[in-house]
């Protein structure tokens, strides 16, 4: 038998709707590995209400609930509710949902269910957009992106929403960010998560080859290319309180090599690109001395 | 059986209870506010072991019933007018998916302004959801309509709202038969159904459904509905039996030999009835339509019943700006295939808690008696 | 879970229908080889089964083939999206075009 | 059918007061229909509750607008507030004051009677110093003057009704019953 | 003026920008998507001054535009479905707050299933929520229909919808004939309100109304409605003068001896009206009632054109489960109080996107001609 | 004249429906002050919605728009918008809202308004509960405490959420907590926050007598000691990382002197106050902490 | 802004509504001394000037009367709530009980 | 009236080839509806456009189910989709391909017409070397074979309506009318 670094067992299959080189899929691929067939998923408004397959058929193995674009954890909250009075804790209540989903429209609900300690585990697999209506800004597009809506001339002016700590600051027991490149990491947060009760959070960042305006075969390079980046750390908060990085690269590469490669940032100007860097630098310090302050703050 | 002085509030919360709701998403809002109350101290002393998901907003309670709903628990909530209209998406949604929740709706008055008094415009606007509606009269109707509510919803799949009026039902204290649990059980088994979200028979609900069979699932939905109306009232006889108290879809009252027939929903309608009475003292032939269940709409019944009148009144406290009172397009609107179908009047009165007394009611009557050609829209009350 | 086998679902007619759309069958119905134009194809000499291509494919459309266990490209389902020829650590992955 | 007004302040219990008579009658197999001000209610706010009483089953359902009796929780409402709105003549006035019904000067087509609820709230600590509840003996006093429901009853639905100091009420509004004063 | 084949989405990006909107707030759905796309480059670019609010949701898409109308800024939004549903509540508030905004709705069915299929049961399940409502049959009326609508809405103080059809119109290009600025800004002037958030004229906007006055202002929302109608055709027949082109209320076609009428809304009645023809060449005497505008519903139109009629069919892509096709039910509504009129057959079709084509309305004539009791549902294509 | 430590203009007037010793309705009244006429108020479903008078008055000496329950911030971003396209940037256009409006219902538009930095004050008068339908729990609600719908067998099993953090996570120019107790710090905090531009928010503890269940006088007395015990500290962060306490007292009083006058607590036994105070310790020394970390990392 | 003069406001009919719910006047009208049943008194001989109870009043009731600029309460508006009584540094406010 | 069906696969284009058709065909003061097929459109995945052209206003709003000619922009697409459902007999199959007609084995019933967009759009750096951007070269060979819009009147609708490389794309689609084989 093969050793096998992620789990062999498939819950999805192929054939599925999602484009060629899609990270949000192969991101759903790994998560279901990890959570194995006891699991419910709720899914909003996405590109997954697509990629899962039309009427009569479906792409997951598990059971799945499409809702309404703002309701992954609101659903959610209710499918764990009727677990617990049904008897049926160890099912995984899961709600998989994009950025959008998460970060603008899903946001009002997530706070509800994180505040009330709702039994959910909650899996934004972060394509940085709307990708399903066709690459649209969300508040998780990065700083100076492209999308229809925050055209070459007029970027995204505002910085990618720390949605890591914004629920650190709700203090629920678990949030990680993850990426699809680093996909052990990505099955043992999930599997991780899955056995904390409360609400918890991973962010998984999928690259989408059309809303990057990337060829389909980088997905993998880029993904990796944001952690080695300081683009996006791979890290956990748990309780709101201990942060731990996960993989901290003896140097950063710079960021150009990640930004170059896609179509969305063709648009910068050296001085943006400087900015951009600037920005990671100082966020990844400042991650650094979170981890510190975790420290400090353990035995307050 | 105990016969006890409860608001229409907590009619509805016994109605949960004695239905053995297993989860509960709500949110509070004037003057549905005593629902959610009860309902917590309920399940926080053990009376009724239900989860109580306190959410963020009514838009979250609407999608935490559903959730629970469709992972196979009897669910409940309850709400009122801007609580209502916040729920519309997922309104729409639980109709689709064809989950038997069961809503209360304390009708309250739109804002702006705000109002907190009753009028029917933030459940009657909600018509076209797909959801099943009834109105009831007095608090026993509310508290029995809610096991009902559920014997038929889990039947057809379809979502039911209990609507009754702010203020008039849900805070006025009044005599009411709470059935024994056992009973209720009895008529009421235990929520099942095939079609949920089961790790050990999994299946997608709700995925992207192209024009080939999309129309075919809609189709279905009118059709449970169809099936509804002969449930509802068998439904209705079997709870009779039981507890003897008989509801249908409609509620007539002295119709048969009337000249005019007024019909309308609600407490109105229970006023209403004493009008009629004190006009049938006075020689009047007069009758009262009291349509309890707005959808399905009982077609067939409403033309049995008005196509014999001279004169159809429909009094209508709410609106559809721009058209007129919505129980009385729907009541034209059933008549207009009837040959030689009597005239409809269509009055509006008592917006927004403005009240409709006795003696407005029996104006009514007498203004109509006067009057030949059927009118789609007359204003009744407004200080002109 | 179904496989490859799996049957087209024919509705004969709305009685067919289940009350709500609910999935009957599993996407392993939906052959999308189509979308591909360039085809993966795994040189087993130089492969030294480190299963990267496995681990990364989106569809996923590489399995560990009977009996050895080594990884194979399902043509059936594989998109073309050639994650696995560029994440290979020792390129042992080529593309052909399609259709020639 | 009998129709009644009650008049007190936000924070007082008036509303309390039409409901605990809603249960008593209910026990006797009556009809009524109690209902609050339909308002919002602000903590020291005058407010108001009705109550309609009959035999059999009450069909029409709006508010009251000339009540057949009144009472009145809280005598600092005199002259604040228009109490006496569409009162029947002949009806009943019962208020809450340390003052006789003579005292009062209500006009002559009434009927008065009073109790000095808040005293005997006080001497039972139902409510603080500051805020005495006088709900339960204000009914007391008013299943005296209009006799539509048996003491007995009512001290039965306010022992099993109130949230707290069960025993304390009942006594409260025993002693309301036997101490009002009625004149006319 | 210029022609240039724009899709339906740009048509309305194009009535906004010349309506010189100045605030924007709205939210990317499918088939709508396009509208945000097109405005946000406009203002990027500066063609159009505007501010353009990216909302994290319709619901506060709704809330922005009314806050921005409500401060004296023209204000626009575009939406469909989904979106519309979610911001039920504010499209009820903006109603009674008086605002005149504007937005564009691409119609889409609703889910689950998820379907972006047209459909019109989004939009017409509005009905109540007292917007203005227009359907638009192509895409040069999509573009003028936004202009018209700001220049009524402004004046009667009411919210307008812009309605079209998800694909058929909003995704096909066609030529549009695109007015100059000059002419429009003399068409429309700028947007003028005195009751507005103003710190130099400080008031408080919908505040808590008591019975007393609550139901005359909600009058006062019903009246406007029917002022708008005479003002629609009033405007119309203005901006026919200054652009050639006329919009009404209805647009009868080939009615006047017409034995049986049709009526539709939409693209339906776009395909009807080549239906019509193809029938009136066999000699059939047919006819076409299109609906333009919904809200306010233009009764007297209806019932003067269509009582002469022999036979009434309404051809409904849209559902109100548990009672029927939503236009039909207004037109039945309408014909009730009309002596002798016609029997109506309402016929369900097209849901989710179904197709419907020249040739199945040819066949609803056929099926009508051959019937003589009107039927108040008829599904039409439902594979049985 | 007068020497007076907070502006003497009166913008509200009296005769409003705030209960008897409201603090939400002095906060307005502070507020407006600090505020004065060019400001536009938007008050979605709240205490507030009742306060200001039925039609056709109004207690409020400035424009204010009624909004629905969910709609302060987006509401209020249309009419930012207005504003800034008709050149008038120089009102104040304020959001003030409930603690449920704000923490609950209200949570997704604020965190929408935040991400796009619309220019807003936000004020969130807070009393801890749902008081306009009859005090039910909000997220604001502390923990252990009474309400209707966490009734007295079953008080608020969740701490209070952590609004001045969430909002902190998004970054914005200024957060601040206040009370009506220190009546010049608040008016000094509005002052300040409305010179700044983007998304500001306040949060101002307002004690409400009928949802505490406590005597109208005390209002102010409250207010006090719960900055005084530690349980509402007074402080401020600026750009989501600069926090600074504005009142350190040398020593916290016990939670008990606050508690103890309050019905809503009046179930609490000895356990429960040593784990809240146990809590509020923590908390403090957390701030404290996070105070100094500012430092730190203010030249990262 | 108006002030205690306030008129009420008497609409006739529906035709002198404005189209929406719209204040036209102040809240002054609204005369709430009916709420209060103790009355604050002030002591001036005690009161030191510190303008504590004006600060904190939430009516406000208590204003600055002419000319000498002491505080002073409203009666028509004071509600009672004596918040002015609780936080007088030197209890220069006392209570009598209203109807008294 | 004329209908046609365009083929090609999501991210290349074919819904833009339909729109400029319709630019082109507007400038002329033709009529013509020009839409996508009525989906999610995923990148690779295969996808449709049609146009109805015609002389007057075009009432019927409905898909297009029989078309009068094809135009397909991908080879690969050959086998792989049912491209031929439909089509009239007698019309044209316009194919982006190196080969000529005749090696195509379309049936008899149809004529057939071939031109090597790929290769063109190449030559002018349309797109990258891994997905040119065909669309402009296509429509210039359509123009050639269905000769609905004058050439002249195409290139410059082309010129001012796309985003990138004018010029480019002009001459793309002139070669394209030159070198389009057609046969049958
Ligand atoms: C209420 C509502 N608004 C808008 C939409 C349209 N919509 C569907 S998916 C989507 C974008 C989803 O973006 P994201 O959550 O980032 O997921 P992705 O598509 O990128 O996978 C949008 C805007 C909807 N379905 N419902
Ligand atoms: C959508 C909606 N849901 C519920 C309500 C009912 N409601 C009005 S005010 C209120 C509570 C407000 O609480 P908070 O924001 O804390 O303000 P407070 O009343 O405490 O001042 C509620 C639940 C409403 N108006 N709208
Ligand atoms: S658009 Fe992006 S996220 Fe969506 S299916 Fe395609 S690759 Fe995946
Ligand atoms: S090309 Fe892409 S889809 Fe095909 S096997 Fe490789 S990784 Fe999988
Ligand atoms: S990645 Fe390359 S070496 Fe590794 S298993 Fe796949 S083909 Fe073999
Ligand atoms: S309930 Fe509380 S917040 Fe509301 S007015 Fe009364 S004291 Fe103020």
């Amino acid at each position: 038998m093969r050793k096998l670094t992620i789990p062999r067992e498939e819950y999805m299959t192929p054939g599925h709707l999602a484009c060629q080189g899609c990270g949000g899929a192969l991101a759903m691929r790994l998560a279901l590995k990890a959570l194995g067939k006891k699991t419910i998923l709720t899914i909003p408004a996405c590109c997954w209400s697509v990629i899962d397959g039309p009427f009569p058929y479906s792409a997951a193995g598990v059971p799945l609930f499409h809702a309404p674009f703002e309701t992954a954890a609101s659903t959610s909250a209710g499918v764990s509710a009727a677990m617990k009075i049904l008897g049926k804790e160890d099912v995984h209540v899961v709600a998989w949902a994009g950025d959008g989903g998460t970060f603008d429209i899903g946001m009002q609900a997530i706070s509800g269910a994180a505040e009330r300690g709702d039994n959910i585990l909650y899996i934004v697999y972060d394509n940085e957009a709307y990708m399903n209506t066709g690459i649209q800004r969300s508040s998780a597009t990065p700083y100076k992106a492209w999308t229809t809506t925050t055209p070459y001339k007029f970027p995204k002016a505002r910085p990618k929403k720390d949605i890591i700590g914004i629920l650190a600051a709700h203090k629920v027991p678990y949030v990680a960010t993850a990426t699809v490149a680093y996909a052990e990491d990505f099955v043992k947060k999930v599997k991780k998560a899955a056995q904390i009760k409360g609400f918890r959070l991973i962010q998984v960042l999928s690259p989408c080859p059309p809303g990057w305006k990337t060829p389909p075969e980088i997905t993998i390079k880029l993904a990796r290319l944001a952690v080695q980046t300081g683009v996006f750390p791979l890290y956990e908060v748990e309780n709101g309180e201990k942060y731990k990085i996960n993989i901290k690269p003896k140097k950063l590469k710079p960021v150009i090599e990640y930004l170059k490669l896609q179509g969305r940032f063709r648009h910068l100007t050296q001085a943006d690109v400087e900015e951009i860097q600037a920005m990671v630098n100082r966020n990844w310090k400042l991650l650094l001395a979170k981890e510190e302050f975790s420290r400090q703050i353990e035995n307050l | 059986m105990k016969r006890m002085a409860i608001v229409g509030n907590h009619a509805l919360s016994y109605g949960a209870l004695l239905s053995r709701v297993q989860v509960i998403a709500a949110y509070p809002i004037t003057p549905q506010t005593q629902v959610v109350e009860l309902l917590s101290e309920m399940c926080a002393d053990g009376t009724l072991k239900a989860e109580f998901v306190k959410v963020e907003s009514e838009h979250s309670a609407m999608a935490a019933v559903m959730g629970a709903s469709a992972s196979g628990a009897r669910a409940f909530t309850a709400t009122s007018s801007q609580g209502l209209a916040l729920m519309h998406e997922v309104l729409h949604w639980v109709t689709g998916a064809r989950l038997p929740v069961v809503m209360g709706n304390i009708n309250r008055a739109f804002g702006p302004p705000w109002s907190i008094w009753t009028e029917q415009t933030d459940s009657l606007s909600q018509r076209d959801t797909g959801w099943m509606q009834i109105y009831a009269q007095d608090n026993q109707e509310v508290l029995d309509s809610v096991i009902l509510a559920y014997k038929v919803s889990e039947q057809v799949l379809l979502p039911t709202m209990v609507v009754l009026d702010a203020f008039f039902l849900s805070h006025t204290s009044e005599p009411v038969e709470i059935p024994d649990q056992e009973k209720v059980d009895e008529f009421l088994p235990p929520y099942e159904n095939k079609y949920i979200l089961n790790p050990d028979d999994p299946h997608a609900f709700g995925g992207l459904t192209n024009p080939e069979w999309y129309m075919e699932l809609r189709y279905k939905i009118h059709k449970a509905h169809e099936q509804s109306l002969d449930l509802i009232e068998k439904e209705g006889k079997e709870f009779e039996k039981m507890f003897g108290r008989y509801y249908g879809l409609v509620d007539p009252y002295k119709v048969d030999d009337a000249e005019i027939i007024l019909v309308a929903i609600s407490t109105a309608a229970s006023t209403a009835r004493y009008a009629v009475d004190l006009l049938r003292e006075k020689g009047k032939k007069v009758g009262l339509l009291r349509i309890r269940v707005f959808r399905p709409f009982p077609y067939q019944k409403v033309k049995d019943i008005l196509s014999n009148a001279k004169k159809v009144i429909v009094l209508d406290r709410n609106l559809s700006p721009g058209a007129g009172g919505i129980v009385a397009s729907e009541v034209r609107g059933a008549l207009a295939n009837v040959k030689n179908h009597p005239p409809v009047f269509s009055y509006i009165m008592g917006l927004g808690g403005r009240d409709i007394t006795t003696k407005h009611i029996m104006e009514l009557f007498e203004e109509v008696e006067k009057m030949d050609e059927g009118k789609d829209i007359i204003w009744k009350g407004v200080k002109l | 879970m179904a496989g490859k086998d799996e049957k087209k679902i024919i509705f004969k007619s709305v009685d067919d229908l289940p009350p709500m759309a609910m999935s009957l069958g599993t996407m392993w119905v939906n052959k999308t080889a189509s979308w591909r134009n360039l085809r993966p194809i795994i040189d087993y000499d130089k492969c030294i089964d480190c299963m990267i291509c496995w681990k990364y494919c989106p569809e996923p459309a590489i399995y560990l083939r009977d009996p050895d266990e080594r990884v194979a490209v399902d043509y059936d389902y594989c998109k073309g999206c050639l994650i696995c020829v560029e994440e290979c650590p020792v390129d042992a992955i080529y593309t052909e075009e399609e259709g020639k | 059918m009998i129709e009644i007004r009650f008049h007190g302040r936000g924070g007082q219990g008036t509303v309390v007061a039409s409901k605990i008579l809603a249960d008593a009658l209910t026990r006797e197999g009556k009809y009524i229909q109690a209902f609050p001000e339909f308002g919002v209610e602000r903590r020291g706010a005058p407010v108001a509750a009705y109550a309609r009483i009959s035999d059999t089953k009450i069909w029409p359902r709006h508010k009251i607008y000339e009540p057949d009796h009144i009472v009145i929780l809280d005598p600092t409402l005199i002259g604040a507030v228009p109490l006496l709105d569409g009162l029947k003549p002949g009806g009943w006035i019962l208020v809450n004051t340390t003052r006789k019904p003579s005292e009062l000067n209500f006009p002559k087509e009434y009927k008065v009677a009073t109790v000095d609820a808040t005293h005997i709230a006080l001497k039972y600590r139902l409510g603080s110093a500051a805020s005495p509840i006088v709900n339960t003996a204000i009914v007391g006093a008013f299943a005296r003057v209009i006799p539509v429901v048996k003491l007995e009853t009512l001290l039965d639905a306010i022992e099993e009704g109130v949230p707290i100091k069960p025993k304390e009420n009942r006594a409260a509004a025993e002693e309301a019953y036997n101490s009002v004063i009625m004149e006319g």
